[in-house]
């Protein structure tokens, strides 16, 4: 299968992320975001679950948290490069919401076909649902939680906005063999232990499990996992391109209006080199996040391999975009009050979770590298082009 | 179905089977000649006679200048440009050697000569039968392209030109230059006028080309010298003094940044062109073994290689970015990224090769035993004229600083 | 014998041995408060009143302010303030509060104040019973410091002062400010004069400081606002207009490139101090695993460690070869690059350490699993205040630029 | 043992070090250099031995070839930190001769003891000489030739300026274990195929030997050769940091005439930050590569660390003052009538030779990462003097 040209993103995918553009906008514009989560500013202020959930319910009623579940599933059935556009905006609103960790969710519980109906109902009707499976390293191995005798025992660590959602997807190991179980968060046995991060717009939670009764949602959860990867990678990047985006902007009305030595900052070849060296790394990793998500519409084979690149990309954007945000602003930039860092800090966040730039190489390179035909890789006539 | 063609117009999808037919039966199949890697790099009559030759049968066939009016010798179609390179590029055809010409000239001309001139210049432009070559900077005019000395007085109805231009490429196979020149010394920008000239004719009276040698030692650059040249002032572009305009005109396009889509085939990889592609330093790395063990296999060989195979995947995502209105929020945004990012890849790419070859990469063109053939550490020296030549990289990220990102001019 | 003791002078030599007894006998050893990474983390007034201690005890027995005069309170020797640096830090000796006073304030009074001014305020800087903090930067002059806009205008034999300083580390514990101000608005540089004020003695009447709130959620730095406040003309330093270059004297010791070495103890590393060096960051990746394989045996994250071992490694002898002449060609090329390498090192430090330690680098201060305790993501943040304050790393290279190269000013 | 403050680089050193500057400046200046090596421009020039014997024993008159090698063996006995001072100046002079492999070949002769002697008196006599043992991947293995029955066997690879010696030290397997052998380039069997590259200040070739007869030098070849190891790479990364001290200063000069935009190009921060990085990056060069030679000197057991670490450090360096060399003089620089391309080749050669930047990095690790005691790594207070 082939990618169309425009990446499949049509006018439906162009309304929904203007709209969502416009929505987080008005609803939380930055300086009621800092309002909402940084209004108390100790380094050891402990765990926060700083949100609004009445917005939570009005991007439920827009249809949001169905849009990457197929209509035969009940859902919206958007394409791919729909939800990414969604999920951008979302990243450069820097919005505290489940609507991340919900829509991974929903790509796993797809992914297992029928036998997830009912988790996916419930999501679509506003349940907040996360992912739970990491263990203390932050990998997505087996080893964290165990299901035997119908009891789910063990603990799962760096779950996204547990403090915000109602539902957990935990994935467990069943005689080493993986398993999918929908959780009540309120479930007799379970135990939620918020985490005190830096970002402030998300929270997290250690998770454990003592007997919680539980049942395998029917499917192949391995085959279902090694499918929803690419679209976990797909997402967060999505959020990362979009709050790179805003770093990039932002400090670029920055560099326009401050002077020093009688000149706007922009003037300085350092800065103005500076901001072109992230804009051009945000489009990379925004070209690669939509080739990405095209490829899970339309290129199934190549998703995997597209996806790795996206998501490693994203990571190093992330980093770079806000390092840069922060150093270009100078010394207002590292204030609390400069609203620079909230983006920071989500940032540094996402470019660790689901695999870091380095491990998405490395696993690249395995396709790439050690594969019979590195064909895969599609070169650019370098030489002809830029001659 | 080709990532392209699902989104053909019926015109488009006529067009492009007529194209792949045509292609399949001219085909010239492994070239008689050594051909170089670009069109810049054409040493010898015989590699230019036979892309001459080859050029002006797909012009016949009307798979050059597809979009051109066809008073001035175009194809008079629209938009079909795109599906005769595509189809030539996929195709692995030879290059085009008027590359200046296509490129650049081409649509200068198109936008800002008379239709006289047109008529004239364009037929022979697009079949190859001219060549052209390209002059405008100078010594002192590098970066700093406006501040260009050559001189052209008025006398009468002509213009006496004198001066010096470096970097022309093709100099010394071209008949007609496009030439920015000074016509007013007390004004900078508004001082500067754009000609077309015929060089070919002029050679030993008032022009003479000269090679440049490159780092590489190769030639394909020159010098030109003009001495008391005469030019009709019929072949000045646009107005007097707009000369900068137009210049902006080619390097837009030079930067394929441009409305017209520049004819292009080479895809061409015959046994004797090198290939500076991801995939080429990843075969490489399989290929090589240090101390026992394939560079392949070494993981931080692997991270650098999928560092530049995952950039070399974003710029051509990226050029097709670039065509999907609701996912760029400038159009020029990432029109003017690609000759930075693909000038710094390719050096990026030549380094990383050289690493890997280790001690081998000493081992150079004329050398039996060279890896490759001596053809990287050839690239990576080459790479500087790409991330040089045509705006520095320095010029590219001001320019992306200035137009899109709406920064105050560093200069 | 340490590295440096085999070149000491007899006299060196016997300050040594009087030191290393001296510290033997007065080490402080674990204190009892927990103490921050740096004196401009200093917090609490239990923190200050501690160090304040015990900076006295080592001025008292003349490990402070030993190359300064007997007159000024220092204690009359030549090139030994090294040597007790040396002691102190490899004794790992608490640090000293008063470092604005030490290795700013001190070196400027001693070159531009009269010697009653001198006499008056070195020897309670010297001793830190006297703290200082200094009100250079403003909301409106950061890397462009002498647009400096707080106003000191003349009434009689005094000075009015209106405006607005910022980044002003210990104000709310100092008793005096070395304070750059504007006395003519119509010459840039030369409308510039350089004052000490006791601003101690003014807090509530014209003076206000109030804490700026770092991107780490610590205070630290202050603002400091100035209303009508009354200072003395005896309490300028230098001449009037001459204040850009008493503030370049200042600067030059703040960059650890001026005459005067700063006392310098805080070789501490408590349990409750945090280390950034590469060393640390080694001792990390050897103690985090990933998919059950220390992060130590991974390649790639290997060949970055190294990386930063190297600059390390790298900066450490530049400090020393920056004392011999025969191997610099430029006496300010080495000492002024410190800076700028000791900031971006730490930072790149933080950025593996944070990856290093993946998802893990999310937990902060506040939580009890956190790694290291949350100290990588804050001294990864805190590092942009090293790589921002006292000239931007920007600022630096066009420092380096120009002092050392010889380049153009870029301004 | 501890290293003294001026790293023991006394006055003779300085003496040594001035006056080789000047004997390059003077004998052979950048010009004269070119229209030596630099003649014929043909990018397929083939093999070529361009130098001035004259100088060569001009050179050796002087003592250079004796300067490694202690008294006792009749040599100067100059410490490393000298020697290391010379090397720099043929670096900055891009000097072509056989100085360097002579004295790495003085190195490793005098870690093997009296049995050396004669070689030694040989080199000192005015004998170059270069080492022989390089496989075909450019590594220091033993797999390159064999001594049995009193004779040597095989093809040694990148056998430096071998156009310009008379001897060669060939390093050879005898029954898997090191043997070495002072070979007379002319002696029956010996072929040497001049090589085609890239550096015109340089020449090498490989080297095959067929029944050559020889007899290994008396004294411990194994443990002679990782003594000497650090030699090597330190002797080399003193060209290297030369080289871009001279790339250095000539762009900064042309920065400082050349005038674009009404300004010197050194008022651009792209360029001057570019410059500014480099110089950076060749005094950490330089101070490794001081304190590694100062550690062969006075602190044994720190040298091969510290040698690994200028090693990596100058190859890198190397390659970046190159890389912006060039760059930075525009057009000019892409000439071959500018002399920065000299410089460039001779770098990007010596970059790869005796272990590129990642080899020495992944040793160092091992010393570093690796040995229970990583306090191997003395770290600078960072957060203190920053602060």
């Amino acid at each position: 299968m082939a990618q169309p040209n425009n990446y499949g993103f049509e006018e439906e995918a162009g309304m929904l992320k203007d709209g969502a553009k416009r929505f987080f906008a008005d609803k939380l514009p930055v300086d009621q975001l800092h309002a909402l989560v940084a209004h108390e500013s100790t380094a050891e202020r402990g765990p926060a679950v700083n949100w609004k959930p009445e917005l939570w319910q009005e991007m439920v009623g827009l249809g949001w948290t169905a849009l990457a579940v197929p209509e035969d599933f009940g859902g919206v059935g958007m394409p791919w490069v729909a939800v990414v556009g969604l999920l951008e905006e979302v990243g450069r609103a820097a919005f505290p919401s489940p609507l991340l960790p919900t829509l991974q969710v929903t790509a796993v519980l797809t992914q297992l076909g029928g036998g997830a109906q009912a988790a996916l109902e419930e999501t679509a009707g506003g349940s907040a649902a996360t992912l739970a499976l990491m263990d203390a390293d932050g990998e997505t191995s087996l080893t964290a939680v165990s299901y035997a005798d119908g009891k789910l025992n063990g603990t799962v660590h760096f779950v996204q906005d547990a403090g915000k959602c109602d539902r957990l997807l935990v994935v467990a190991s069943q005689n080493g063999s993986p398993v999918m179980c929908w959780v009540d968060k309120a479930a007799e046995g379970v135990t939620v232990e918020a985490d005190a991060i830096v970002d402030l717009t998300r929270d997290q939670a250690r998770v454990s499990f003592k007997n919680v009764v539980a049942s395998p949602i029917a499917g192949n959860a391995q085959s279902a996992w090694a499918a929803a990867e690419p679209m976990l990678w797909v997402l967060i990047s999505a959020d990362m391109v979009g709050a790179s985006e805003w770093l990039l902007q932002t400090t670029v009305e920055y560099a326009q209006q401050r002077k020093q030595f009688d000149r706007p900052l922009g003037f300085f070849q350092a800065v103005k080199h500076d901001l072109v060296n992230v804009m051009v790394a945000i489009d990379e990793s925004k070209s690669l996040l939509y080739s990405a998500a095209c490829a899970l519409d339309h290129e199934p084979e190549r998703a995997r391999q597209l996806a790795h690149m996206a998501k490693s990309s994203a990571s190093d954007t992330a980093a770079f975009a806000s390092s840069r945000a922060v150093q270009c602003h100078g010394g207002i930039g590292f204030t609390w009050e400069c609203y620079v860092h909230l983006y920071f800090k989500r940032q540094k966040h996402s470019q660790f979770l689901w695999g870091d730039a380095s491990a998405h190489r490395a696993a690249l390179a395995e396709l790439l590298v050690d594969r019979a035909g590195s064909d895969a890789v599609k070169g650019v006539a370098l030489n002809e082009a830029a001659a | 179905m080709s990532e392209s063609e699902r989104k053909d117009t019926p015109q488009q999808a006529e067009f492009r089977a007529y194209c792949r037919d045509w292609i399949a039966r001219n085909h010239p199949g492994e070239p008689p000649v050594r051909l170089p890697i670009a069109a810049i790099e054409i040493m010898s009559r015989e590699q230019m006679d036979y892309l001459q030759a080859w050029q002006k049968a797909a012009y016949d066939a009307g798979l050059v200048g597809s979009d051109y009016p066809e008073a001035v010798g175009g194809g008079g179609r629209k938009d079909c440009q795109r599906i005769a390179n595509e189809e030539m590029v996929a195709a692995k055809t030879p290059f085009y050697p008027n590359i200046i010409g296509l490129g650049m000239a081409a649509p200068t001309i198109f936008y800002h000569a008379s239709e006289e001139l047109k008529a004239q210049l364009l037929p022979k432009l697009l079949s190859g039968e001219e060549i052209w070559c390209q002059g405008f900077s100078e010594p002192g005019a590098g970066s700093d392209l406006a501040s260009v000395q050559t001189f052209a007085e008025k006398k009468g109805d002509k213009w006496v030109i004198n001066g010096h231009k470096v970097w022309t490429s093709l100099a010394h196979f071209a008949d007609w230059m496009i030439l920015l020149l000074r016509t007013d010394k007390s004004h900078k920008y508004d001082g500067l006028s754009y000609f077309v000239v015929p060089i070919k004719a002029a050679l030993g009276k008032g022009v003479t080309v000269r090679p440049l040698i490159k780092i590489t030692g190769e030639t394909g650059f020159n010098e030109v010298l003009f001495e008391n040249l005469e030019v009709d002032d019929s072949y000045r572009l646009d107005e007097l003094g707009k000369g900068w305009q137009v210049a902006m005109t080619t390097l837009l396009h030079e930067r394929g940044a441009g409305e017209l889509v520049t004819p292009r085939a080479g895809g061409l990889k015959s046994k004797s062109a090198h290939n500076t592609s991801a995939k080429a330093v990843i075969d490489l790395a399989r290929n090589t073994d240090r101390a026992g063990k394939a560079m392949a296999d070494d993981s931080v060989t692997r991270d650098r290689m999928m560092r530049l195979a995952i950039r070399e995947e974003g710029l051509k995502e990226n050029q097709r970015r670039s065509r999907v209105a609701a996912l760029t929020d400038h159009p020029m945004r990432l029109p003017l990224q690609n000759k930075l990012l693909m000038s710094e890849l390719a050096q990026d790419l030549g380094a990383l090769a050289m690493e890997i070859e280790g001690p081998a990469s000493s081992l150079y063109l004329g050398d039996p035993n060279a890896p490759a053939g001596g053809q990287w550490p050839l690239a990576y020296m080459n790479s500087y004229g790409f991330t040089i030549a045509a705006g520095t990289s320095e010029i590219q990220r001001n320019i992306l600083g200035e137009r899109v990102l709406g920064l105050a001019k560093s200069k």
